[in-house]
C-alpha cells in the first residue's frame, strides 16, 4: 500500500524488477568474503584479551612462532605508534591493543599459519602477561567519583567549566531553545519526568567479518572483504599501517548484512600485516563468538526526560538528560541522542544535555539510526502516558505536535518538505488502526525520526556495443541498491532495466565513494548515477546529431532514442543500440561519469502500530500484528523499500523484547551466541504491513529520501505502548523480557489490568 | 579445532562398547548438537568421536503391544512422525518436537538429550513422568534403569565408564491416561527452556485423578518430581483448588538459580503456572481418550 | 595425520573428498569440495545458514562431522536448480524480493525445500515454525514467508 | 555579502549565547573567517564537524559554498549514520 503525492509518472522508477544480483544469490554462487580463497593462502587467527581491563606487561610470541605451519605472528609493536589526539586513535588501538586492553575480546596479537587449526593452536601459545585492572562495566560505575579512568588522556569535551582532570566522559553535548525553562514548565498543566535504562545490543548481521589480504613484494596489497564501504577500508587500513592509501586496493565481496556494524574495520590491517610478514595471502574469518565479543554493539543508555504539556495536548517544555555508553572509546551516541530526542515535535522550550561515557566493553559501532531508537523509546512512551493522563487520543496528540515544513528543528533550521504528518495519517487511515483487539491484547503507536545523510559518491556509465549499459558505483549493495541504481539509470537513459548491468566497482575501478551509512546509497550514489546518465544523454544526442547530419540542439532524447526535432524533413529516430553500434565512427566509446558531494539529504519519518498479546502469568509477549508507515520520498524499488521497513521492524522488536548484552561481574560476555543472544526468528513475528508514504525530497532528482534506518526507530516504543495497553504496566527498562514483564505485572497487582 | 580427532562409526553395540574401552578419551555422540558447540567453546577434545547412528538398534522404534522400544539415537523428527508414540505419549512427543529447529530435529535424540544431562533438557521430564526405562550397555551385562536415575547433576550421569544408553522402554499407558509438556522460552523457538513442566494424569471413571506424575525441568540441577502436587490431585477433579495446589507445590519444589536465562523468583512463579497448565492439558487429553489405551 | 576418505553423492553426482576426523561437513563442503553456497553464520546450529539435506534429512552442516557423510546422499543449494530452470522457491524468492543481503538465502532455500517436500501446503504458521531454525536479519521474514507460500502454490499447480 | 547566521545552541559559546548574528562572506569559508574575527573561537568551532543548511539544503562540507547577499545560513552539528 502506498500513499503518494502527485509526482511525475515514471516508466522504471517505482517498478519491481528482479534484482540483478539475485540469480547468484539464490543459487549459492554469490561470493561473500569468507567464500574467497587465494592460491597459497594462510589462515589468520586473532589473540584476544580474556580480561575486561588490563595493562599488557609482556607478550611472548616465541613459542607460537616455532610451531608447525606458523608463518607470521604480529602484535601492536608491528604497527606504527599512535598517540591520543590522532584523528583515528580509537580505531587504531581498537583493532590491535598496544599497552592496555579495554574489554574482553580486545585484539592484541595475530597469527598466520598454513591451516586454521595450526593458527588456532599457535594463537593459544602466545604468552601474554597482564596486570589486571578493575573493570568499569556500567554507566554508574563509570561516573562514580573514584572510578578507575580508562584513558589517562580523556578530558571531557564540552565541559563547562573546562575539565581539568581526566575522566570517563569524552563528551558533553548541550542544546537548548535559549528560553526560560522554568517559565516554560510553568505554562504546563501536566509535567511528567521518567527514567529509562537500556543495554547494548548487536547489529546481528548473519555474515561474520572476513577478509583476505595479499601483500606483494612490491609493497602493494589487495584486500578482498565485505564492508559497507571499501574506500573506508582502504583509508583506515592505511592509517593503521602508516601507509599511503594508494598502496592498498580493496575489492568488495558481497556483504552479508551490516546495519552500521561494517562501517568500521577490525581484521583487515591484521591480515595485511600478517601477509606482508609472511609473503603470502592471509585469510581471516571471525567466529560468531568473536563477532559478539569484539565488534559493534550499539550503546546502552540511561535516559531521563521531563515533559511539560498543556491540557489540550500542546507540548510546551522538554528537558532531557541522556547518557550513552559507547563501550571502551568515545562515540557519537550522546550527540545523536541529543539531536533526535525532541526533533519530531514542536517544543518551544527545551534543554538537552547528553553525556558519552566509556566503560570496559567492546567499542560500539553504528547501528541503524544510531541512538535514535532509544530516545524514541523514552519520548514516545512518555507521549503515550501524556495522552492517557490527559484523555487525548495518542494519534491526535502526535498530529497536534508533529513538525512540518517550516517548523524549526532542535538545531534551529526550518525543516524543508517532510512527511511526518502524512505518515501519521497513513496509519490513522489504515484498517489496523480501528481493528478490534483480542483478549489479553494491546495496541501501541509510536513514531520515529532519522536525519539521513549525503556525502560523496561516484558512478560511471559505460554503454556497450549492443546498446546495453554498465553502471559502476562505489557503494556496496547491502540490500538491493544495485537494482535501485539500475532503475534510475533505466529511467534516465530510456534503456530497459534488464539491459542495465549494475556493478560495484573496487577502489581502483570507480571514483571515491563514502561508506554506505546514513541511508545514503540510493540517495547520494543514485544522484551520481543520474548525473552520469544525464551527461551520457548529452553525449548520445551529439553522436546522433552527427549520424543524422543535424545540429545537437535539434535532437532530443525520448524513451531511449534520439529524435530529430528540426525542420529539415523527417529523420528516423536512432535507438541507443544504433548509436552504440556506430560509436567508433562518431567519437569513440560512450562513457560518462558522475561524482558529487550530495547535498540535501531528506529527513525520514516513520509511524508504527503494533499489537501484542501478553500472557499475564508468564510475562511472555507475542507481537501479533504490525503496520508501519514511512516516508521514502520516492520509492525507487518499492519491494526493497518495504524490505528495509520490515527489517527495521524485526530488529526493533528484537531490541524491545529480548536482545541485550549480558556480562558477568568481571566483564566477560555471557551470551555470545545466537542461542542466548536472541534475535527474532520467523515464528516470533507476524506479517509486517509496510505503508510507503511518498513525500518527495526536493533535493533529489527523483525525490529520494534514505529509507534504511528510520524503520528501526519506532518499534521499541510501539511494543512498549502495546504492552502497557494490554497490561497496564509501563516498562522503562530494556529488554522487555518475560522476566521483566512478569515482575511488572506482579507489582501491578497480578493480572492484565487495562 | 577438532581436526586431530578420529571418527568411528560402529554398527553394533558391542563394537561401540569395545571402542569406548580401548580409547581413553573416546566420546560417544548421536546428534552432536551439543557436543560440537561445546568443543568449539573450549571443552577438551575427545580422541575419538564414536558415532552411534549407524547402529540399527539405536535408531529403531518398535512396539511389542504393551511396550514401546525407542532407540536412544533415534532422531526426534522420527519420533514426532511416529503415529503410535504420538497417540500414546502426546506430551513426550511434543517435548521431543521442541528441541531446536527442524535442522536440529534431524539429529537430536532422547539418549543425547538425557546423557548430555543439561538441567534444562526438554525430554527428561516427560520421560520421567511416563516411567521410561533406559537400557544401558557397557563392559558388563546390559542393565535397565529408570530414566530418572540417569542424570545426576548438570553434565553428570550415572553411566559408568564405557557405558552407553542403547534404548528406552515405555509401557503403553493405561486407560484414561495422557501426558503433556510445556516449557517457557522467551522466543517462540530455538531457545533453551527457562522452565519446563511435564505432567501425566490417569483419571478414574468419575473424572477424578487416580494417579498423577509431575516433573519440572530447568529449576534444579536435575529434573524435580513434585510429589506434593501429585498428592494434591489424587482423588480430586483436576480443577479449582486441586490445580491451585499443584501450582503452589510446583513453585515450592522448584530450586532454581539466577542466570542469564531467568531469575529464581521468575522460575519459581512460572514453574507453578506451567505445572498447573500441563496438568490441565493432560487431564483434558485423558478425558478425551476415555477407555482407549 | 591421516585423513579420512569420504565417498558420497552430492547434488546427484558422485563425489569424493578427504577430510579430518573432526572436520565439520560444512568445512568439508566449503574447503574440500568447493561448494561455498552453505555459509557459517554461527557454528552452533542456531542460524541455519549452513543448512543441507543429507539422506533426506535437513540439518545444519556445521553440526555434522564430515566423515559421517560416507555413503550418503547430500543436497546443497547448488543442486536446487536443474540446468537453466530455477526451482520454484528460487524463482519466488527472486520475484518476491525475499532476500536483501542474501547470505542467509541458501540456507532458507534448502530448509524451505525440505519443508515443502514434507508438507506441500503449509499455512503461514507452519512456514514460520518450519523456518525458525534459519535466521534472517534483513527482511523481517515477511517476504520470505510470502515467497514460500507462492512457491508452494506454484508447485501444487504444476 | 551580508549574511544572516543562525547557530545551533551548542555553538553559541563564542557569541555569548547569541543564536542569530550577522556577518559577511562570499562563501561559507569566508563567512566563517569573518565570524571568527567578530567572535574569536567561533571559527574553530565551525570548521570541523559542522554542516550548514542553506535554503533548506543540508550541506556537510560547505567551505566553498557560494553565498548570495541576504543569505540565511544555519550551522548545525554533522550527523553520522548506520
Amino acid at each position: 500500500m502506498t500513499v503518494t503525492e502527485p509526482k511525475p509518472s515514471y516508466k522504471y522508477v517505482g517498478t519491481r524488477p528482479v534484482r540483478h544480483d539475485g540469480l547468484e544469490k539464490v543459487t549459492g554462487r554469490a561470493r561473500f568474503a569468507a567464500d574467497l580463497n587465494m592460491s597459497g593462502q594462510l589462515h589468520g587467527i586473532v589473540v584476544r584479551s580474556p580480561h575486561a581491563h588490563a595493562r599488557i606487561t609482556s607478550i611472548d610470541t616465541s613459542e607460537a612462532e616455532a610451531m608447525a605451519g606458523v608463518k607470521a605472528v604480529i602484535t601492536g609493536d608491528d604497527f606504527p605508534a599512535v598517540e591520543p589526539g590522532h584523528r583515528q586513535y580509537d580505531m587504531c588501538v581498537n583493532v590491535i591493543a598496544r599497552d592496555k586492553v579495554l574489554y574482553e575480546g580486545h585484539a592484541l596479537a595475530a597469527v598466520a599459519a598454513s591451516t586454521r587449526d595450526q593458527a588456532q593452536a599457535a594463537a593459544a601459545a602466545v604468552k601474554v602477561e597482564y596486570e589486571v585492572l578493575p573493570a568499569v562495566l556500567t554507566i554508574d560505575q563509570a561516573l562514580a567519583p573514584d572510578a578507575p579512568v580508562l584513558h589517562a588522556h580523556m578530558m571531557t569535551a564540552g565541559a563547562d567549566p573546562p575539565a581539568e582532570e581526566p575522566s570517563n566522559i569524552p563528551n558533553i553535548t548541550r542544546f537548548s531553545s535559549g528560553t526560560d525553562m522554568d517559565a516554560g514548565f510553568a505554562e504546563a498543566d501536566l509535567v511528567i519526568e521518567r527514567e529509562f535504562t537500556t543495554q547494548p545490543v548487536h547489529q546481528g548481521y548473519i555474515e561474520p567479518h572476513a577478509c583476505v589480504a595479499d601483500t606483494g613484494q612490491d609493497g602493494h596489497t589487495t584486500i578482498w572483504c565485505s564492508s559497507q564501504g571499501h574506500f573506508n577500508v582502504r583509508s583506515s587500513t592505511a592509517t593503521l599501517l602508516g601507509w599511503e592509501n594508494t598502496r592498498i586496493r580493496v575489492i568488495p565481496a558481497e556483504i552479508g548484512g551490516g546495519f552500521g556494524g561494517k562501517t568500521t574495520i577490525y581484521l583487515e590491517p591484521l591480515a595485511v600485516a600478517l601477509s606482508a610478514k609472511a609473503g603470502r595471502p592471509v585469510k581471516m574469518v571471525m567466529t560468531r563468538d568473536e563477532v559478539f565479543r569484539a565488534t559493534g554493539p550499539a550503546p546502552g543508555t540511561k535516559l531521563r526526560i521531563k515533559l511539560g504539556v498543556q491540557s489540550d495536548g500542546n507540548l510546551v517544555a522538554g528537558d532531557a538528560y541522556l547518557i550513552y555508553t559507547n563501550g571502551a572509546y568515545a562515540g557519537p551516541g550522546g550527540l545523536l541522542g541529543a539531536m533526535t530526542v525532541f526533533e519530531s515535535y514542536k517544543i518551544p522550550n527545551f534543554e538537552i544535555e547528553a553525556l558519552d561515557v566509556v566503560i570496559n566493553t567492546a567499542r560500539s559501532a553504528a547501528y541503524r539510526a544510531p541512538a535514535a531508537p532509544l530516545t524514541a523509546y523514552a519520548m514516545e512512551t512518555m507521549l503515550d502516558e501524556v495522552a492517557t493522563e490527559l484523555g487525548i487520543d495518542a494519534m491526535d496528540l502526535r498530529l497536534r505536535n508533529a513538525v512540518a515544513e517550516g517548523d524549526p528543528s532542535t538545531m534551529g533550521f526550518p525543516f524543508a518538505r517532510i512527511g511526518f504528518v502524512e505518515c501519521l495519517e497513513a496509519v490513522r487511515d489504515h484498517p489496523h488502526f480501528t481493528a478490534p483487539l483480542g483478549p489479553n491484547q494491546g495496541r501501541g503507536l509510536a513514531a520515529g525520526y532519522w536525519f539521513n545523510i549525503g556525502e560523496s559518491s561516484s558512478a560511471t556509465v559505460n554503454l556497450n556495443e549492443d546498446g546495453t549499459a554498465t553502471v559502476v558505483t562505489g557503494s556496496p549493495d547491502i540490500g538491493g541498491s544495485r537494482a535501485s541504481m539500475a532503475l534510475m539509470a533505466a529511467e534516465e537513459l530510456g534503456i530497459d532495466v534488464y539491459d542495465i548491468r549494475p556493478v560495484v566497482g573496487d577502489t581502483e575501478a570507480v571514483g571515491f565513494t563514502d561508506v554506505t551509512e546514513g541511508s545514503r546509497a540510493t540517495f547520494a550514489t543514485g544522484m551520481a548515477v543520474v548525473e552520469a546518465c544525464r551527461k551520457m544523454v548529452v553525449e548520445l544526442r551529439g553522436r546522433a546529431a552527427k549520424m543524422m547530419g543535424a545540429d545537437v540542439d535539434e535532437v532530443d532524447w525520448v524513451d531511449g532514442q534520439a529524435v530529430y526535432t528540426g525542420s529539415d524533413g523527417d529523420k528516423d529516430p536512432l535507438p541507443v543500440a544504433a548509436i552504440c553500434a556506430k560509436a567508433k565512427r562518431t567519437g569513440g566509446p560512450l562513457t560518462a561519469t558522475g561524482s558529487l558531494e550530495a547535498h540535501g539529504a531528506g529527513p525520514g519519518f516513520a509511524v508504527h502500530l503494533c499489537d501484542v498479546e501478553v500472557d499475564s502469568e508468564t510475562g511472555v509477549v507475542r507481537v501479533v500484528r504490525y503496520t508501519a508507515s514511512q516516508d521514502a520520498g520516492t520509492a525507487i524499488h518499492p519491494s526493497y523499500v518495504e524490505g528495509q521497513i520490515q527489517g527495521g521492524v524485526a530488529q526493533g522488536v528484537g531490541w524491545a523484547l529480548n536482545e541485550e548484552y549480558i556480562y558477568d561481574s568481571d566483564g566477560v560476555m555471557e551470551n555470545p551466541s545466537f542461542l542466548d543472544y536472541r534475535v527474532p526468528v520467523a515464528s516470533d513475528l507476524p506479517m509486517i504491513d509496510a505503508i510507503i508514504v511518498e513525500v518527495p525530497n526536493p533535493a533529489h532528482p527523483y525525490g529520494v529520501r534514505g529509507v534504511g534506518e528510520t524503520g528501526i526507530v519506532p518499534p521499541i516504543p510501539a511494543v512498549a505502548n502495546a504492552i502497557y495497553n494490554a497490561t497496564g504496566c509501563r516498562i522503562r527498562d530494556l529488554p522487555m523480557s518475560p522476566v521483566r514483564v512478569l515482575e511488572a505485572i506482579t507489582a501491578n497487582g497480578g493480572s492484565n489490568g487495562a | 579445532m577438532l581436526s586431530a580427532m578420529k571418527y568411528a562409526s560402529p554398527t553394533t553395540v558391542a563394537e561401540a562398547v569395545g571402542l569406548l574401552g580401548s580409547e581413553p578419551d573416546a566420546r560417544v555422540y548421536a546428534g552432536a548438537t551439543d557436543l560440537i558447540p561445546q568443543i568449539r567453546a573450549g571443552r577438551p577434545e575427545p580422541s575419538v568421536m564414536v558415532d552411534l547412528k549407524r547402529i540399527e538398534r539405536l535408531c529403531a522404534i518398535s512396539s511389542s503391544g504393551s511396550t514401546y522400544t525407542v532407540g536412544a539415537a533415534t532422531p526426534t523428527a522420527d519420533i514426532c512422525a511416529h503415529a503410535g508414540l504420538a497417540a500414546a505419549f502426546p506430551g513426550l512427543v511434543e517435548a521431543s518436537g521442541l528441541i531446536g529447529s527442524d535442522q536440529i530435529q534431524s539429529r537430536s535424540s532422547w539418549g543425547g538429550n538425557l546423557a548430555n544431562a543439561s538441567p534444562a533438557a526438554d525430554t527428561p521430564p516427560s520421560l520421567i513422568v511416563n516411567d521410561a526405562r533406559a537400557v544401558i550397555a557397557g563392559p558388563g551385562a546390559e542393565r535397565t534403569v529408570a530414566a530418572a536415575d540417569v542424570a545426576t547433576g548438570p553434565g553428570a550421569t550415572s553411566l559408568g565408564p564405557g557405558e552407553i544408553i542403547v534404548e528406552f522402554e515405555l509401557d503403553e499407558p493405561p486407560a484414561r491416561t495422557a501426558d503433556a509438556y510445556l516449557r517457557l522460552i522467551p522466543r517462540t523457538e530455538m531457545d533453551i527452556a527457562v522452565v519446563g513442566a511435564a505432567a501425566r494424569v490417569t483419571l478414574d471413571g468419575d473424572g477424578k485423578v487416580a494417579s498423577a506424575a509431575i516433573a519440572l525441568g530447568a529449576v534444579a540441577p536435575t529434573v524435580v518430581r513434585v510429589p506434593d502436587a501429585e498428592a494434591a490431585l489424587v482423588g480430586n477433579e483436576p480443577a479449582g483448588d486441586a490445580l491451585a495446589a499443584v501450582g503452589a507445590a510446583a513453585a515450592a519444589a522448584a530450586n532454581p538459580i539466577d542466570d542469564k536465562r531467568g531469575t529464581v523468583a521468575y522460575r519459581r512463579q512460572v514453574a507453578g503456572v506451567l505445572a498447573r497448565r500441563a496438568v490441565s492439558i493432560a487431564a483434558e487429553r485423558a478425558r478425551e481418550r476415555g477407555g482407549q489405551s | 595425520m591421516s585423513r579420512v576418505h569420504v565417498t558420497c553423492t552430492i547434488n546427484g553426482d558422485p563425489a569424493e573428498f578427504l577430510c579430518d576426523g573432526g572436520q565439520t561437513l560444512l568445512d568439508a563442503l566449503r574447503d574440500e569440495v568447493g561448494l561455498t553456497g552453505a555459509k557459517e553464520g554461527c557454528g552452533t546450529g542456531d542460524c541455519g545458514a549452513c543448512s543441507v539435506v543429507m539422506d533426506g534429512r535437513l540439518l545444519c552442516s556445521c553440526l555434522v562431522l564430515a566423515p559421517e557423510a560416507e555413503g550418503t546422499t547430500i543436497s546443497t543449494v547448488e543442486g536446487m536448480a536443474s540446468g537453466d530452470d530455477l526451482h520454484p522457491l528460487q524463482q519466488c524468492f527472486l520475484e518476491g524480493a525475499a532476500l536483501q543481503c542474501g547470505v542467509c538465502t541458501p540456507g532458507f532455500l534448502v530448509a524451505a525445500k525440505a519443508l515443502l517436500d514434507r508438507n506441500p501446503d503449509p499455512d503461514e504458521t507452519e512456514i514460520r515454525y518450519g523456518l525458525a531454525g534459519n535466521l534472517c536479519r534483513c527482511t523481517g521474514y515477511d517476504k520470505i514467508v510470502r515467497a514460500v507460500q507462492a512457491a508452494a502454490a506454484a508447485i501444487n499447480e504444476s | 555579502m551580508a549574511v544572516s547566521v543562525h547557530l545551533s545552541s551548542n555553538l553559541r559559546g563564542p557569541t555569548g549565547g547569541l543564536a542569530e548574528v550577522e556577518a559577511e562572506g562570499a562563501t561559507v569559508g569566508a563567512l566563517i573567517d569573518d565570524l571568527d574575527s567578530r567572535y574569536p573561537g567561533l571559527g574553530d568551532a565551525l570548521r570541523s564537524g559542522v554542516s550548514v543548511v542553506i535554503d533548506g539544503l543540508l550541506i556537510a562540507h560547505p567551505e566553498y559554498e557560494p553565498l548570495a547577499d541576504g543569505a540565511v545560513v544555519y550551522f548545525v552539528p554533522q550527523t553520522a549514520g548506520g
